[in-house]
């Protein structure tokens, strides 16, 4: 088991928004964490990686506890986050923005650094060769010198995935990966966290609204309401689950029923 | 980047050569060499400011630092001016680094007001510790025998200047200064790609001050005399108009922002009485109408040129 | 001693806090540090002054048209300068405001020179003793208008419709406008309100700082230290603020050293910073992730 | 009554709207549908001028409208409610609903608006004092509405109601805005979630990138499989799975 | 390419602007200097012409002093309306230094190598001053009245440097003899301004009053930005000295006497001559002022008979109206100007430094100015050591002694 979450609370000035929640991920997963907006499903994300700090309950990665670490030093452990809203850099360049992201395997001292020593040189030549090996598997080689904020909102939400992958972590957290896509980069990004997943290895834990998306590349669902997971199982137990019709499909299901 | 380059190299030939340009005449000579330790001041801030996007109102303050250690080191210890000046950067950086700490809780206009209590209260402390630093008035600094003549000092100024530019332009360029860049961009982001954000801030600090505290070595050298009355608010809040004017985020917008609040003022004070009015008045003109800086002047002039260019050569 | 002290202290105190609420209240309502605030107040004093002097009005009048005055030049400063940067960066704000301070300055000391003159108190001066105490009335004066006008200020946006729409304004500025509020007149008016607020702090200032161009220099100066310490959005807030680094600086220069009051205040404001980052009434602020 | 003709806005350099019409008959309800992105909110933002029209026309009651300030916009009571609730944190509820009347002059009329919206949402008379911060979801989106409702709108302009809160909540919601629709205000909704907002339309929009994909009366809408299929992109499709 | 290329462009063209803008002024004055004289001139002087410089802060901090620019102006007007020294008329030209050192070093600079002046009047701020001493003592431009009374610039005598107003030194040991005397005190308290002003005050003063065996009871500082004077105030009261020096500039020194007299303190107040007008009145009251006393060593307006107050006043009212001439700063500025004229007149056509100098040091007990009896050696550089005691009584202030010389 890769991550596990035991009993997990979290609640801001009285309203909680998670409330006792267990969770495993396996290794090679694609997991999804559903609900309505509001469900406590990105608080998660936050705990795992650190941003907040339950006020009970444990959370272990590869058998580690995790909140011990700061949130600094989750990605060298070998978690990586991609946003709701995109939180790039946005006056950098997409290479840059990349970099950022190998920040922690770059070693190269301050003065080395300010003096462009040789190793520094290297070590930077070798960061940009990984990056542009991102561009290529995005595709975006050609936007690698552009300002992040003059690019097509699609676009940015790949670089804020590529950003998360360029330090091969073992776990990528995704937070609705495909929201304020079209149909067609839907796809593209669906076909992509799959390789991700199937080429590199990396585990998936995702949340997401597009229900097409969840639906075909989910090994597994968990779902959320009001701070509780109420259902959790593979795409069919999920989808058969009445708890879970009538939480979130609700309105829908009466309709289509009809 | 290789504009850039271009820029610097270009920059860099026109001071060398410019004593020549001005027939060695010691003000001309003097007023270019206090711009470019504002330059080299402007430079630091703007890494902090602009680049780091941590606001710095009391920067004068780490300029005195730099100043008075040199002209204390000298004075009371007789160091050498090789050791003094790398030695003013090393202690105003560690001043530097204990400013950075409260930075790391505070953000926007309350760092600013942080960093102008701090640089309010320096100068008055230089004052209050008069045994040590004279107190009002002021210290004398002879220049190194080496560079003992203003046109030699100020080469010297230059060379250092420009390996200070280059050590700045490296910075930004790699892994530390897009770490900075990120953290002014998305604090959260950065903190989640495993930039520490707190000792990154105090670094940012650390790095500014560094610089500063040299420019301030420089100055004390080069002007030959310190008192509190030269590092009060107005020099820190010009030397932040300076990065405003020239344009943030920009090394060259900060050479120029210190070329024209170096200039203005000289050319101004032959209006008795109207120089912080024409000041003032380019600082307002400036922000309203180049709300990116004068750089974006030459930025836009060359897009537009390279759009228009692009829409010649469609229709031809 | 001590209680002389505090009484001084308390004085000084209400000065800057008076000085604050101008600041606070631009802060409050659009986001924005005035840096110009003191100079603005300069002006309107110089305003007032010339009433006093040249068409020689009585000085409550010349005291009431230079606030109308103040109203006016206050609306006129945001409607050309702060209205194209309301949405720039900070620094730009920052700038902007300093380049005010300088032309503001630059304009008096052109108009009026430098050489300070007097100006009249408020009240006929006479001060009470009261056990080896002494206080003026001005001082008490100046206390109880910047007492009044805090609580003003305090109902005025707890009770009143324009208050009301005032503090909407400064949350959430797209949805005021959606309640069809006009948010950039309420800012125009915030301003024109705050040059009042400066207009009084000048005229109640200038008889203890005497009056010249430079005269908000120190007072600016501790007037900012007095918002920031009370958090900057809090109008209580300031008073407290005010009368702290008053007492402070006092009870500082009586027993410890007289220069280094004001190195003493600014590592208070450091401290105070650290351990709340809002200042002492601030309201905390919440980051989103 | 309300009616857009070909509008197009932008966000900086960015299109947000391209050559829009929209027609919001007298005491109708129309819904505008479409996937994150698509512009459903900027139209709103547009009609009470949040977002400056870059071109077309928009016309109220025969009287353009096209290039008025918002608070014009409110005097002719076309009211916005907007998306995530909005509330002013820092004022209490009482004072969210008086804010909402800000241009109206008619005393005992605001009265009379403030017992009906308590009577809509009884809860809101309880929490009355209480900073509107401290209100969770549900209750904020109640006091959204009725600070809307306080404008005494005659188009009410609703984005995502349901947004983020459970179904019986959302339930109680949609009969509200059904309600008031009874009660004359004609209403202009966004919605996510399709077939609720088909379930109470009479007409919909349906946006995609900026532009009207299609259009027609709500049973049409919801009959149409392939269009929903395609256009209402997972909702549908996961909802076909069922 | 193209975007350095503008970049560059601009760049030249600023500073072949400024260089040009530098050689051009330093072109038309050796033009003129080279014009037919007889005698090889020093710089900034033509046959018609005679150019003097200095600085003084216009904006700042200190920017009150910028009054002395439109003073020297309005005495040379006087000077060139009568026909002017020796048939050449007197220029003037005043730098804004905005009172910071740095900017002083530019200015003095400027002055000497692109304006080519004659020589310096007159220049503000003790930092200041000595910040360009050595440039200046190096260059050997005479530099007349620096408008400071810091010993630095008499003692040692520097060959171009010449003072006049009274040393702060002479004076804080003149009061201390006069509190001796006169006012038979045991106690002092002194009250000073924390800076180069204040403290060669504060220093004299402590050791003049340990040789005459008086207490110095308290010291009580402030720093010259300071609004608030209470607590010093108050501690001035609690230590009870007999008499209080207050050196300090007229704002505090008001503010303190009012705060002093507010609470009850009761002391002899003496006020350096720096503060002693009526400004004090208008800024502290006519009650407050009541019995202060103060030194001059310029002449006072009460001698209306006397030529040379007439026509000081008279040419005041027509050049600075605004400003009441009783002001100390304008008559000491009046006399820094007069006595750079006398020197000059005294140099006849032969204007080169050197002889300039030599006809300073011809002054003697020179009475032809308002400063009392100016005298010039080659190592006196001090100008006068004379002053009168006077005091404030029913609103104005009033000489109550005769000069009385100080020896240094």
């Amino acid at each position: 088991m890769l991550l596990e979450l035991k009993k997990v609370t979290v609640s801001f000035g009285g309203l909680t928004a998670v409330n006792n929640l267990d969770l495993q991920v396996d290794e090679g997963m694609i997991f999804a964490i559903i609900g309505p907006n509001g469900a406590g499903k990105t608080t998660i994300l936050n705990c795992i990686s650190r941003f907040y700090t339950p006020c009970s309950g444990q959370i272990s990665f590869k058998g580690e506890n995790l909140l011990t670490k700061k949130t600094h030093k989750v990605l060298a452990s070998g978690i990586s986050r991609s946003f709701q809203n995109v939180e790039l850099f946005s006056k950098m360049t997409v290479l840059d923005n990349l970099l950022v992201g190998l920040h922690p395997s770059l070693k190269s001292s301050l003065l080395s650094n300010a003096f462009k020593t040789k190793k520094n040189k290297q070590e930077e030549e070798a960061a940009k060769e990984i990056a542009f090996e991102i561009l290529e598997l995005f595709d975006l080689k050609h936007h690698a010198n552009e300002e992040v904020r003059n690019l097509p909102f699609g676009i940015q939400k790949m670089i804020d995935i590529g950003r998360a992958i360029i330090s091969k972590p073992k776990l990528l957290l995704l937070d609705e990966p495909v929201a304020g896509m079209n149909i067609e980069e839907t796809k593209k990004n669906a076909e992509l966290i799959t390789r991700l997943r199937d080429e590199f290895g990396i585990t998936i834990l995702m949340i997401e609204h597009d229900m097409s998306l969840v639906m075909n590349i989910s090994d597994r669902i968990a779902v959320m309401d009001f701070g509780k997971k109420i259902a959790e199982g593979t795409v069919t137990e999920v989808q058969n689950n009445p708890k879970v019709i009538e939480a979130y499909l609700g309105e829908v299901q009466e309709d289509v029923g009809t | 980047m290789k504009i850039k380059r271009l820029q610097i190299l270009f920059i860099s030939i026109l001071l060398l050569g410019y004593p020549l340009l001005v027939g060695f005449s010691s003000y001309f000579i003097y007023v270019a060499g206090l711009f470019i330790i504002y330059a080299i001041m402007a430079m630091s801030l703007n890494l902090l400011t602009g680049f780091g996007g941590q606001i710095s109102i009391g920067h004068a303050a780490f300029l005195a630092i730099g100043a008075y250690t040199t002209a204390i080191l000298t004075l009371k210890l007789g160091l050498p001016f090789w050791l003094n000046l790398p030695l003013s950067g090393v202690i105003t950086a560690i001043v530097g680094f204990l400013i950075g700490l409260p930075a790391v809780r505070l953000s926007g206009h309350f760092l600013a007001i942080a960093t102008l209590a701090f640089g309010l209260a320096i100068p008055e402390i230089m004052l209050k510790w008069e045994g040590l630093t004279g107190g009002f008035a002021g210290l004398f600094i002879e220049k190194p025998s080496l560079f003992s003549s203003d046109t030699s000092f100020y080469y010297f100024t230059t060379v250092i200047a420009l390996i200070i530019t280059w050590l700045i332009l490296n910075l930004l360029k790699g892994n530390f200064g897009r770490a900075f860049v990120a953290i002014r961009e998305s604090e959260i982001a950065a903190e989640a790609m495993g930039v520490n954000v707190s000792l990154y801030k105090t670094l940012m600090f650390s790095i500014s001050a560094f610089f500063t505290g040299i420019a301030g070595s420089l100055y004390a050298y080069f002007v030959g005399f310190i008192s509190p009355h030269d590092f009060n608010m107005n020099i820190s809040l010009i030397v932040l108009a300076m990065i405003v004017l020239g344009g943030l985020a920009s090394i060259t917008g900060s050479i120029l922002g210190a070329f024209i609040l170096t200039i203005i003022p000289q050319v101004a004070d032959r209006f008795p009485g109207f120089t912080i009015t024409i000041t003032g008045a380019a600082l307002i003109l400036t922000i309203l109408f180049l709300p990116n800086g004068l750089i974006s002047l030459f930025n836009y002039k060359w897009k537009r040129k390279k759009t228009e260019n692009k829409q010649l050569s469609l229709e031809g | 001693m001590a209680g002389q002290i505090i009484i001084g202290g308390l004085a000084a105190g209400s000065l800057y806090a008076l000085a604050a609420l101008g600041l606070i209240l631009i802060f409050k309502t659009s986001d924005i540090v005035n840096f110009a605030q003191g100079e603005m107040a300069m002006l309107i004093t110089f305003i007032s002054f010339t009433f006093l002097t040249v068409t020689k009005l009585p000085y409550f009048v010349s005291f009431l048209l230079s606030l109308v005055i103040a109203f006016i030049f206050g609306m006129a400063v945001e409607r050309i300068f702060m209205r194209p940067v309301q949405k720039a960066p900070i620094l730009n704000q920052i700038i902007l405001t300093f380049g005010l301070y300088m032309v503001f300055r630059g304009v008096a000391g052109i108009i009026w020179g430098y050489t300070p003159v007097g100006f009249p108190e408020a009240l006929p001066n006479k001060h009470f003793n009261y056990v080896g105490i002494t206080i003026t009335i001005n001082q008490i004066f100046i206390f109880v208008v910047t007492t009044i006008l805090m609580l003003g200020f305090y109902l005025f946006f707890k009770h009143t419709k324009i208050g009301l729409a005032m503090r909407a304004s400064s949350q959430n500025i797209a949805t005021a406008k959606l309640m069809g509020i006009g948010v950039s007149s309420v800012f125009t008016r915030t301003w024109g309100i705050s040059a009042i607020l400066g207009g009084i702090a000048g005229i109640l200032i200038a008889p203890v700082t005497f009056l010249d161009p430079n005269m908000m220099g120190e007072v600016g100066i501790k007037a900012f230290a007095a918002a920031i310490l009370g958090g900057f959005t809090s109008l209580p807030g300031a008073i407290v603020g005010g009368l702290l680094i008053g007492v402070f600086e006092g009870l500082i220069a009586g027993y410890v050293s007289s220069e280094l009051k004001s190195v003493f205040v600014f590592a208070l404001i450091i401290l105070v910073l650290y351990v709340k980052p809002t200042g002492i009434l601030g309201e905390k602020i919440t980051k989103k992730v | 009554m309300l009616e857009l003709k070909q509008i197009s806005a932008f966000y900086g350099n960015i299109q947000a709207l391209d050559r829009i019409s929209i027609q919001i008959p007298e005491g109708s309800i129309v819904t505008l549908l479409g996937a994150n992105g698509a512009g459903k909110s900027s139209t709103l933002k547009v009609i009470s001028q949040l977002l400056p029209i870059k071109s077309g026309t928009m016309v109220y009651k025969n009287e353009d409208i096209s290039n008025l300030e918002p608070n014009e916009i409110v005097k002719r009571r076309i009211i916005h409610c907007p998306e995530n609730r909005q509330v002013f944190p820092k004022l209490t509820v009482e004072e969210n609903l008086i804010i909402g009347s800000y241009l109206r002059r008619d005393k005992d009329q605001i009265k009379k608006d403030l017992s009906d919206i308590f009577s809509y949402f009884p809860i809101l008379k309880e929490r009355l004092k209480q900073y509107a911060s401290t209100l969770s979801g549900g209750e904020q989106q109640m006091l959204a509405i009725g600070r809307a409702l306080m404008g005494n709108p005659k188009v009410l302009l609703l984005d995502e109601p349901s947004l983020g809160l459970a179904p019986i909540i959302v339930n109680q919601i949609f009969e509200i805005i059904q309600e008031i629709n009874r009660k004359g205000t004609s209403i202009l909704l966004v919605e996510q979630n399709a077939n609720l907002a088909l379930r109470i339309a009479d007409y919909g929009y349906i946006l995609e990138n900026g532009r009207i994909g299609l259009e027609g009366r709500a049973e049409f809408l919801r009959n149409n499989d392939e269009i929903s299929k395609y256009y209402l992109g997972g909702k549908s499709h996961a909802a076909n799975l069922y | 390419m193209r975007k350095w290329l503008v970049n560059s462009l601009i760049m030249i063209i600023c500073l072949v602007l400024a260089a040009c803008g530098g050689t051009n002024s330093s072109t038309t004055s050796t033009k003129n200097a080279k014009e037919k004289s007889s005698v090889k001139n020093s710089q900034g002087v033509t046959d018609d012409e005679i150019l003097i410089g200095g600085w003084v802060p216009q904006s700042g901090p200190a920017a009150q002093w910028g009054i002395l620019a439109e003073v020297y102006q309005s005495y040379f007007n006087k000077v060139n309306a009568d026909g002017g020294v020796n048939g050449r008329k007197l220029k003037y030209i005043a730098i804004d230094d905005e009172y910071q050192p740095s900017k002083t070093v530019a200015a003095a600079k400027k002055l000497v190598e692109q304006e080519k002046v004659f020589a310096i009047l007159g220049t503000t701020g003790t930092a200041h001053n000595k910040a360009v001493k050595p440039y200046l003592t190096q260059k050997g431009i005479p530099v007349v009245a620096v408008a400071s009374g810091d010993s630095a610039f008499v003692k040692p005598a520097v060959k171009n440097y010449f003072a006049l107003q009274t040393n702060y030194d002479i004076e804080a040991r003149i009061f201390s003899t006069y509190a001796n005397k006169e006012l038979k005190a045991k106690s002092v308290g002194i009250f000073y301004q924390n800076d180069d002003y204040g403290i060669v005050y504060r220093d004299a003063a402590v050791e003049e009053l340990n040789k005459l065996g008086i207490k110095v009871a308290a010291q009580e500082s402030y720093n010259p930005t300071d609004v608030d004077f209470s607590a010093q105030a108050l501690s001035m009261k609690k230590a009870s000295p007999d008499v209080v020096f207050l050196f300090a500039s007229p704002k505090p020194a008001a503010s303190f006497l009012k705060e002093f007299d507010k609470i009850g303190g009761s002391a002899e107040r003496m006020l350096t001559y720096t503060s002693a007008d009526s400004t004090m009145i208008d800024l502290a009251g006519a009650d407050v002022m009541e019995g202060v006393l103060s030194t001059t060593w310029v002449k006072s307006l009460k001698d209306k008979d006397n030529p040379l107050i007439k026509e000081y006043v008279d040419q005041i009212s027509k050049d600075i109206p605004k400003q009441d001439p009783n002001s100390v700063f304008m008559r000491s500025a009046w006399a820094y100007a007069q006595v750079l004229v006398e020197g000059l007149k005294r140099s006849g056509d032969n204007l080169t430094w050197e002889n300039f100098i030599k006809q300073m040091e011809t002054l003697k007990d020179w009475d032809g100015s308002l400063a009392y009896n100016v005298t010039y050696t080659s190592d006196y550089r001090y100008g006068q050591t004379s002053v009168k005691i006077s005091q404030f009584k029913g609103g104005e202030l009033v000489d109550i002694s005769d000069v009385i010389k100080y020896e240094p």
